[in-house]
């Protein structure tokens, strides 16, 4: 288990966003997380990540409780993220986006005064081939189209040093045929050992891709399982896909 | 930046420059006009042929009275200038004018520190300890032994409230209260509700910015207090005269006023009564002229004659200590039926 | 005792004044999200006019205040037009508004130093005299209306901003100009109103104030600033709360000086703005605004 | 209804539509399609003159249109649902939505179409007081929905009206715009989901490049070129 | 002398307020902190190596512990101010400002309050005293110099890049691991450090200093000058400081009837202020936009 998540509560005012999750993401596999809008997905990515903080339960990474540490503190143990309301640096070049993300050294005051620009330009060139954004580099974040803007979060997502990847909704605005190719990458970055967790309404991506899947339901786990079994659940066919038609009694 | 006004023409042979500052934006503005219209009327009336005059304003702010005197020494080879007023700026420029062998003559920098600010510093207005003392030995005469001060939280009235404080203690009266207010500001109220709650007998109040000055004399009467209001020479400005019956019988200390041939002249130029200060820069300016005239041609020479001169001016008889300082009389001027009127000793 | 109630009705006196400059203040910050130190000036362009309109020219007192209130609305509807609005056109951020407000505030100062010279006032229209004392506590007729004129501002505005299109319009403006106008609202006109409606304010406040206090050049900045610190503690964003946070910033400043030496009063005010910043950052009444969707 | 006739426009430098001619027939759904970058929402900000038009020509029933302000033009009855910042953030769902109203002077009428956009989205109606940024994603693509539809436009102009949506509410979705055409509004709309899209609509454009490469009504789905290259393997 | 002792003093405070200006530049237009308390990290400066060196201390370990002191003062800012934003921050800071000039009026028993501090000393290094204003152009010249190669190079460098990218989205910037905290507050700290080496610079020319000189005019000033040169741009910060220092000096030469002088020549400067922005809205070479 590369993350697991205990008994998640957490409440804006009389909302219930996260009402009593638990789940794990599982070593270098993909695990999905699907739902219907406003049932907490993005909540939950939110308390993992630190940005904020649950009203109660615990978040284990690689076997340590974090549930105390920063947003950065935990970002730097390897938990790479995208946000669904995409954000970006807007005065800041495509370039300057990846070459942040990539560097771990860049903090130290003392020791960069006097370097110049760093980032490996072989890299970032990789990763912007990897993610299909077909801009030139020095291309303001402000001057994007959407659709670019999804694909720079993800490629500064996938530049940073990590171990997991969270990513929500990656492919909401992107056209079908990069989709196809995210697919592939995200199987090659599973493949070399990484974990992801990924939020996304489209299923044809989503079962194609995962091994394992989460339904959130109003703040609930309301189902798991591997794809085909999920495809199958009439909860998820009632809350999610509008699919079934009888109305099936759920949990 | 010549200011012609009827100033002479530059003849061309052996001119002498000479310099008027003070703020004439800013919050102290309305006195820095006065000193300035009082200076002018002093070389208009001379009328050297070979004095040229010019102003710089240096906006109630020490930067700028720093660059003001750096200009003037150094582009338009100033050696002798009438400024600053506010002590803080006549501190910041003297150093310059030290340095470069100018004299500088403030009309109305009262603080102790310009004693000591150099051998080229000199004023025509007597330091806080003067006023300070006289004040609290008046109030002290007067009877009164319950004494509140309110004073603007600046250089001039930390300077006199720390005078007047050890005067009137060490002559036996007590301070009931002690209340500053931010110069520039509207509304005391309570500090004088303060005030009142403590039951003096006076109030003295330090203020040199006329809008703090109309309207802590407003509050005074609003609030109700019915203590003798005694001030300082700051609440010498026209403006709290419109206050109406509510400043009749206030009492300010004042610098030996004005003669009333100083009086005429000026309201025959500029149509109203000389405010704080205009006398003193009239003589800050005849003592140049008078330097002048007795052959000083430097700044050097001017300071030497400073030094040794003696006259009776608008404001009284000057004669410059080794300070630098004058010697002041001091008198009461009252509030009666809407005009300023000296009171005889 | 009656120090403490006198200090207190002292507090509410100057806080409504400071109510007076941060009610406009707070409406065109409320729309056009920029700080507009100019207002100052519009509040002491206002005094002026009374000044020149009523003791200069002796224009009957109501007609002075109709036509002061009227010219200050279109003195603030000019400097949209004529400053602000061409910056914005050119896409000038916020902050370069900061600083051409600044610019304005001081051409006008000392536009009105040379007109006026750089002497006090007084508009004379209230003779000064003893307050009303009762219980103890004095205040003057003229304090009283203050006092009442706020209050109603407070009630007027709070209905505006909360129950009229216009008022949701500019509400709407301030959170995202640009999608206002893709929903069809004419963000310039929106913004004229704010403008008209905020410096009108300024007017009635001019007058209130030149006849409370009296007149110079340079009273707008202080103000300014202090009716800004009370909008900010009320809740810059949400208008009827900063006249609120305004009489609380004159109750700290004048219970504050009972306690501590009166030197302390302006560091009173801005520890107290510092403080609500720090723990109630959206102000007394203020709503707590999308931080999240930087 | 909405026709548009060699646009040429882009932000500042940058140049991105490159003669695109585009029309919108009375009682239409047309569907723009296209790569990320294309250029998409280049046609419609130009449209309401919120890019850098340099030359062309749109015209809103035979009114000439172009360069008019953008509140102008929203008022002549149409309505645009935006991409990215799409909601007043600090006001409650109930006036965004109100905001949307703002120019139907008839009560019933408002109270209707908030009916209608709370039994469409009931998500919302239990937000109603909520500020719009506590919403999530989907519920933000909702609410920017449901005030395009209080517009009772005649033009709605959608950029990525399904973008966020769950599955089930894509497909209300689409049903839903089939429907407001039996209302008599037409429509452009900009799709990611292509195949839906070209079902759905009555014309197609194909977008590349700031240039209109392929156009037509649902023969397209068929059209190897957009079935291999655009679609992509599943679509 | 090449050029007049007048001009060397506008050379002065024009190298001072570059430091003051290019150091404000840094927090505010890099890393997005509308820092209106600026202006007191330059009194604090002043204060602190005027008062050490009046008590003996030799004028470069004065100056060195002026900007650290300054800089401590910037550590507590910003750890106070850590939630704020835009101007809410702009507000708090504001009223930092502002309590740091009450406390240099009122605690008279270290500051002498509204007396000020005459006779500061002029600096001396190893035995050298900087005497006359084309000596002390020299110094600054000098100071500055370092100061302004030291910040270019700071945000040049990867971790400048890093202050901008926390101006522009710190709450992306936090999922990347990087702690922005941490970065807000060296930034707010370098800054304060050399907003005190100019207070120092100053104090030791002008040799007086009272509260007053600490105050909002100054704070104005500053912040006309950052923004007026563009955000996140030091050479604009340099030119303006240039620009908006000299235009006023102009002015003076203007032919004026004194009665008018001081007034005119202000709102002059005002128009021209405008004006400035009409034409370069961003400022004179700035490219960001705060939000
Ligand atoms: N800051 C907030 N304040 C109040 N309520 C919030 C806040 N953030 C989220 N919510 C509410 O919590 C619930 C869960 O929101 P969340 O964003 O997690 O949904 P989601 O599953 O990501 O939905 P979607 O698929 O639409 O993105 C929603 O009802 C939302 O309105
Ligand atoms: N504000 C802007 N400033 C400069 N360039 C921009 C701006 N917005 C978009 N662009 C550029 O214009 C081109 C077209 O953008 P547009 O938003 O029209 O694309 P789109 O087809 O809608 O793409 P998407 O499907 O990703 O939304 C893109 O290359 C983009 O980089
Ligand atoms: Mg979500
Ligand atoms: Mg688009």
């Amino acid at each position: 288990m590369i993350l697991s998540c205990k008994d998640i509560y957490k409440s804006f005012g009389g909302i219930k966003a996260i009402d009593g999750c638990s789940f794990t993401v599982a070593e270098k596999k993909i695990t999905g997380i699907i739902g219907p809008n406003g049932s907490g997905k993005t909540t939950m990515f939110n308390v993992i990540s630190k940005l904020i903080k649950p009203d109660s339960g615990t978040i284990e990474f690689k076997g340590q409780d974090v549930t105390g540490l920063k947003d950065y503190e935990l970002a730097k143990m390897g938990v790479s993220r995208t946000f669904q309301d995409v954000k970006l640096f807007q005065n800041l070049t495509i370039r300057e986006h990846l070459q942040i993300a990539m560097s771990d050294t860049d903090e130290k005051l003392l020791s960069n005064i006097f370097r110049g620009k760093e980032g490996d330009a072989q890299k970032i060139k990789e990763v912007m081939e990897l993610v299909g954004l077909d801009k030139p580099l020095d291309t303001y974040g402000n001057d994007l189209s959407y659709g670019q803007r999804k694909l720079l979060d993800l490629a500064i997502a996938i530049a940073k040093p990590h171990t997991l990847l969270m990513l929500d909704e990656p492919v909401a605005g992107v056209n079908p045929r990069l989709r196809d190719s995210i697919k592939d990458i995200l199987r090659e970055l599973n493949s070399r050992g990484e974990s992801i967790l990924l939020i996304e309404h489209d299923m044809n991506f989503v079962m194609d891709l995962v091994d394992h899947i989460f339904v959130m339901d109003a703040g609930k786990v309301i189902a798991e399982g591997a794809p085909e079994e999920i495809q199958n659940n009439p909860c998820v066919l009632e809350a999610y896909l509008g699919g079934s038609e009888e109305g099936t009694k759920c949990l | 930046c010549t200011d012609t006004e009827e100033v002479t023409e530059d003849t061309g042979e052996d001119t002498i420059t000479v310099g008027i500052m003070g703020p004439y934006t800013g919050g102290a503005a309305v006195y820095g006009n006065a000193a300035k219209d009082g200076a002018m009327l002093a070389f208009n009336e001379a009328n050297l042929s070979n004095v040229e005059v010019i102003v710089e304003d240096t906006k109630s702010e020490t930067k700028e009275a720093a660059t003001a005197m750096n200009k003037m020494v150094s582009v338009d080879n100033v050696q002798a200038v009438v400024g600053d007023l506010i002590s803080a700026a006549t501190l910041a420029a003297a150093p310059i004018a030290e340095q470069n062998q100018v004299v500088m003559i403030s009309p109305a920098s009262t603080s102790t520190d310009v004693s000591d600010a150099g051998d080229y510093i000199f004023r025509t207005i007597p330091g806080d300890d003067g006023q300070g003392i006289f004040a609290a030995q008046t109030m002290s005469d007067a009877g009164y032994t319950k004494l509140a001060l309110l004073y603007t939280n600046d250089q001039y009235g930390n300077g006199l409230a720390t005078i007047i404080t050890e005067e009137f203690t060490s002559l036996g009266g007590e301070i009931v209260a002690e209340e500053t207010y931010e110069a520039g500001s509207s509304d005391m109220r309570t500090q004088l509700t303060k005030i009142k709650d403590a039951n003096p007998e006076v109030v003295y109040i330090v203020s040199n910015t006329p809008d703090s000055s109309v309207a802590l004399l407003r509050q005074v009467t609003e609030i109700g207090i019915e203590a003798d209001i005694y001030g300082s020479e700051g609440l010498k400005v026209g403006s709290i005269l419109e206050l109406g019956d509510s400043v009749e019988g206030i009492t300010i200390t004042s610098v030996s006023p004005e003669s009333e041939e100083f009086k005429q002249k000026y309201m025959d130029e500029y149509g109203e009564e000389p405010p704080a200060f205009a006398a003193q820069a009239y003589d800050a300016a005849t003592a140049i002229i008078m330097a002048i005239e007795d052959g000083a041609t430097n700044g050097e020479e001017i300071k030497d004659k400073l030094y040794e001169m003696e006259f009776d001016g608008a404001s009284g008889h000057i004669k410059f200590d080794e300070n630098g300082d004058v010697e002041g009389g001091y008198v009461l001027v009252e509030v009666q039926d809407g005009a300023f009127v000296t009171l005889e000793e | 005792m009656s120090l403490l109630a006198q200090s207190i009705i002292n507090g509410l006196i100057t806080g409504s004044i400071y109510a007076l400059v941060a009610a406009g203040y707070s409406l065109i910050y409320s729309t056009n999200n920029f700080m507009h130190f100019a207002h100052g000036i519009s509040v002491v362009a206002a005094g002026y006019m009374v000044y020149w309109l009523f003791t200069l020219a002796g224009t009957p007192f109501y007609v002075t205040c109709i036509i002061t209130v009227i010219l200050s609305a279109l003195f603030g509807l000019a400097m949209y037009r004529l400053i602000y609005l061409p910056l914005q056109r050119k896409g000038a951020s916020n902050v370069i508004l900061l600083i051409a407000s600044i610019g304005i505030l001081t051409f006008f100062q000392n536009v009105i130093q040379i007109a006026f010279g750089s002497g006090v006032k007084l508009i004379g229209y209230i003779e000064v005299a003893k307050g009303i004392t009762f219980a103890g506590i004095t205040m003057t007729l003229l304090q009283i209306v203050i006092l009442v004129i706020s209050f109603i501002i407070f009630i007027m505005l709070y209905q505006f901003m909360q129950r009229t299109k216009l008022g949701r319009n500019m509400r709407a403006v301030s959170n995202n100009k640009e999608l206002a106008s893709i929903v069809g609202i004419n963000h310039i006109r929106v913004s004229d109103f704010s403008f008209l409606i905020g410096s009108g304010l300024a007017g009635v406040a001019g007058i209130l104030v030149a006849l409370e206090q009296n007149l110079s050049p340079l009273m707008g900045t202080n103000l300014m600033i202090k009716g800004f610190t009370g909008a900010v503690i009320g809740g810059i964003n949400y208008v009827p709360g900063s006249i609120v946070g305004s009489f609380l910033l004159g109750l700290a400043e004048n219970l504050g000086i009972l306690v501590l030496p009166s030197g302390y009063k302006d560091a009173i005010a801005f520890s107290m703005l510092f403080l609500f910043l720090l723990f109630k950052p959206n102000g007394i009444l203020g709503k707590k605004e999308g931080r999240f969707d930087k | 209804m909405l026709v548009i006739e060699d646009l040429y426009s882009g932000y500042g430098e940058l140049k991105v539509l490159k003669g695109v001619n585009i029309s919108v027939g009375k009682n239409e759904i047309v569907a723009l399609i296209g790569p990320n970058g294309a250029g998409k929402s280049t046609v419609i900000k130009s449209i309401f003159n919120i890019s850098d038009v340099s030359s062309g020509k749109v015209t809103f029933r035979d009114q000439d249109i172009t360069g008019l302000r953008t509140h102008e033009i929203i008022k002549l009855g149409i309505s645009y649902l935006n991409q990215g910042k799409i909601n007043f953030s600090n006001l409650t769902v109930k006036e965004n939505l109100m905001i949307g109203a703002d120019q139907i002077f008839e009560p019933e009428l408002v109270e209707e179409g908030l009916e209608r956009v709370y039994n469409k989205f009931p998500d919302l109606r239990s937000k109603e007081n909520e500020l719009a940024y506590t919403l999530s994603g989907g519920q933000q693509q909702m609410l920017a929905l449901g005030r395009s539809l209080m517009q009772r436009p005649v033009l709605l102009l959608m950029d990525e009206p399904s973008l966020g949506l769950s599955p089930k509410l894509q497909k209300e979705l689409f049903e839903t715009i089939a429907g407001l055409r039996e209302e008599g509004i037409s429509m452009l709309i900009v799709e990611q989901n292509a195949k839906k899209a070209i079902e759905l609509a009555d014309r197609t454009y194909l977008l590349e490049d700031g240039k209109v490469v392929l156009e037509g009504g649902k023969e397209i789905l068929e059209n190897e070129a957009i079935k291999n290259v655009y679609l992509g393997g599943r679509y | 002398m090449i050029i007049s002792a007048y001009q060397t003093h506008i050379f002065i405070l024009i190298f001072i307020y570059i430091i003051l200006a290019v150091s404000l530049n840094l927090a505010l237009g890099y890393t997005g902190l509308l820092n209106l308390g600026h202006v007191a990290f330059y009194g604090i400066g002043a204060y602190t190596s005027a008062l050490l060196a009046i008590e003996g201390m030799p004028y470069l370990a004065a100056m060195i512990i002026a900007g650290l002191f300054a800089s401590v003062f910037g550590y507590l800012l910003v750890t106070a101010t850590d939630r704020l934003k835009g101007d809410y921050l702009a507000m708090a800071t504001l009223g930092f400002s502002f309590v740091v000039y009450s406390l240099l009026l009122n605690l008279r028993e270290i500051t002498r309050g509204a007396m000020g501090i005459p006779g500061i000393p002029k600096p001396s290094i190893l035995g050298l005293t900087v005497r006359t204003n084309d000596q002390y152009l020299i110094f600054v010249l000098l100071i500055c110099a370092i100061s302004v190669f030291i910040m270019y190079r700071i945000v040049k460098s990867p971790f400048g890049k890093l202050l901008e990218a926390n101006r522009d989205n710190a709450v992306c910037l936090r999922v990347l691991g990087k702690n922005t905290f941490g970065l807000k507050y060296k930034a707010m700290m370098i800054s304060a450090f050399f907003a005190g080496i100019s207070g120092s610079l100053y104090a030791h020319y002008i040799t007086f200093i009272d509260p007053t000189s600490f105050y909002i005019s100054e704070l104005i000033l500053i912040l006309t000058i950052v923004i007026v040169g563009g955000l996140a741009s030091i050479k604009g910060s340099i030119v303006a400081t240039a620009v908006i220092i000299y235009v006023p000096e102009i002015l003076r030469t203007l032919d004026l009837p004194s009665s008018v002088l001081g007034p005119v020549r202000q709102a002059l400067y005002a128009a021209i202020l405008i004006a400035i922005l009409m034409l370069r809205p961003r400022g004179i070479f700035g490219k960001v936009d705060l939000e």
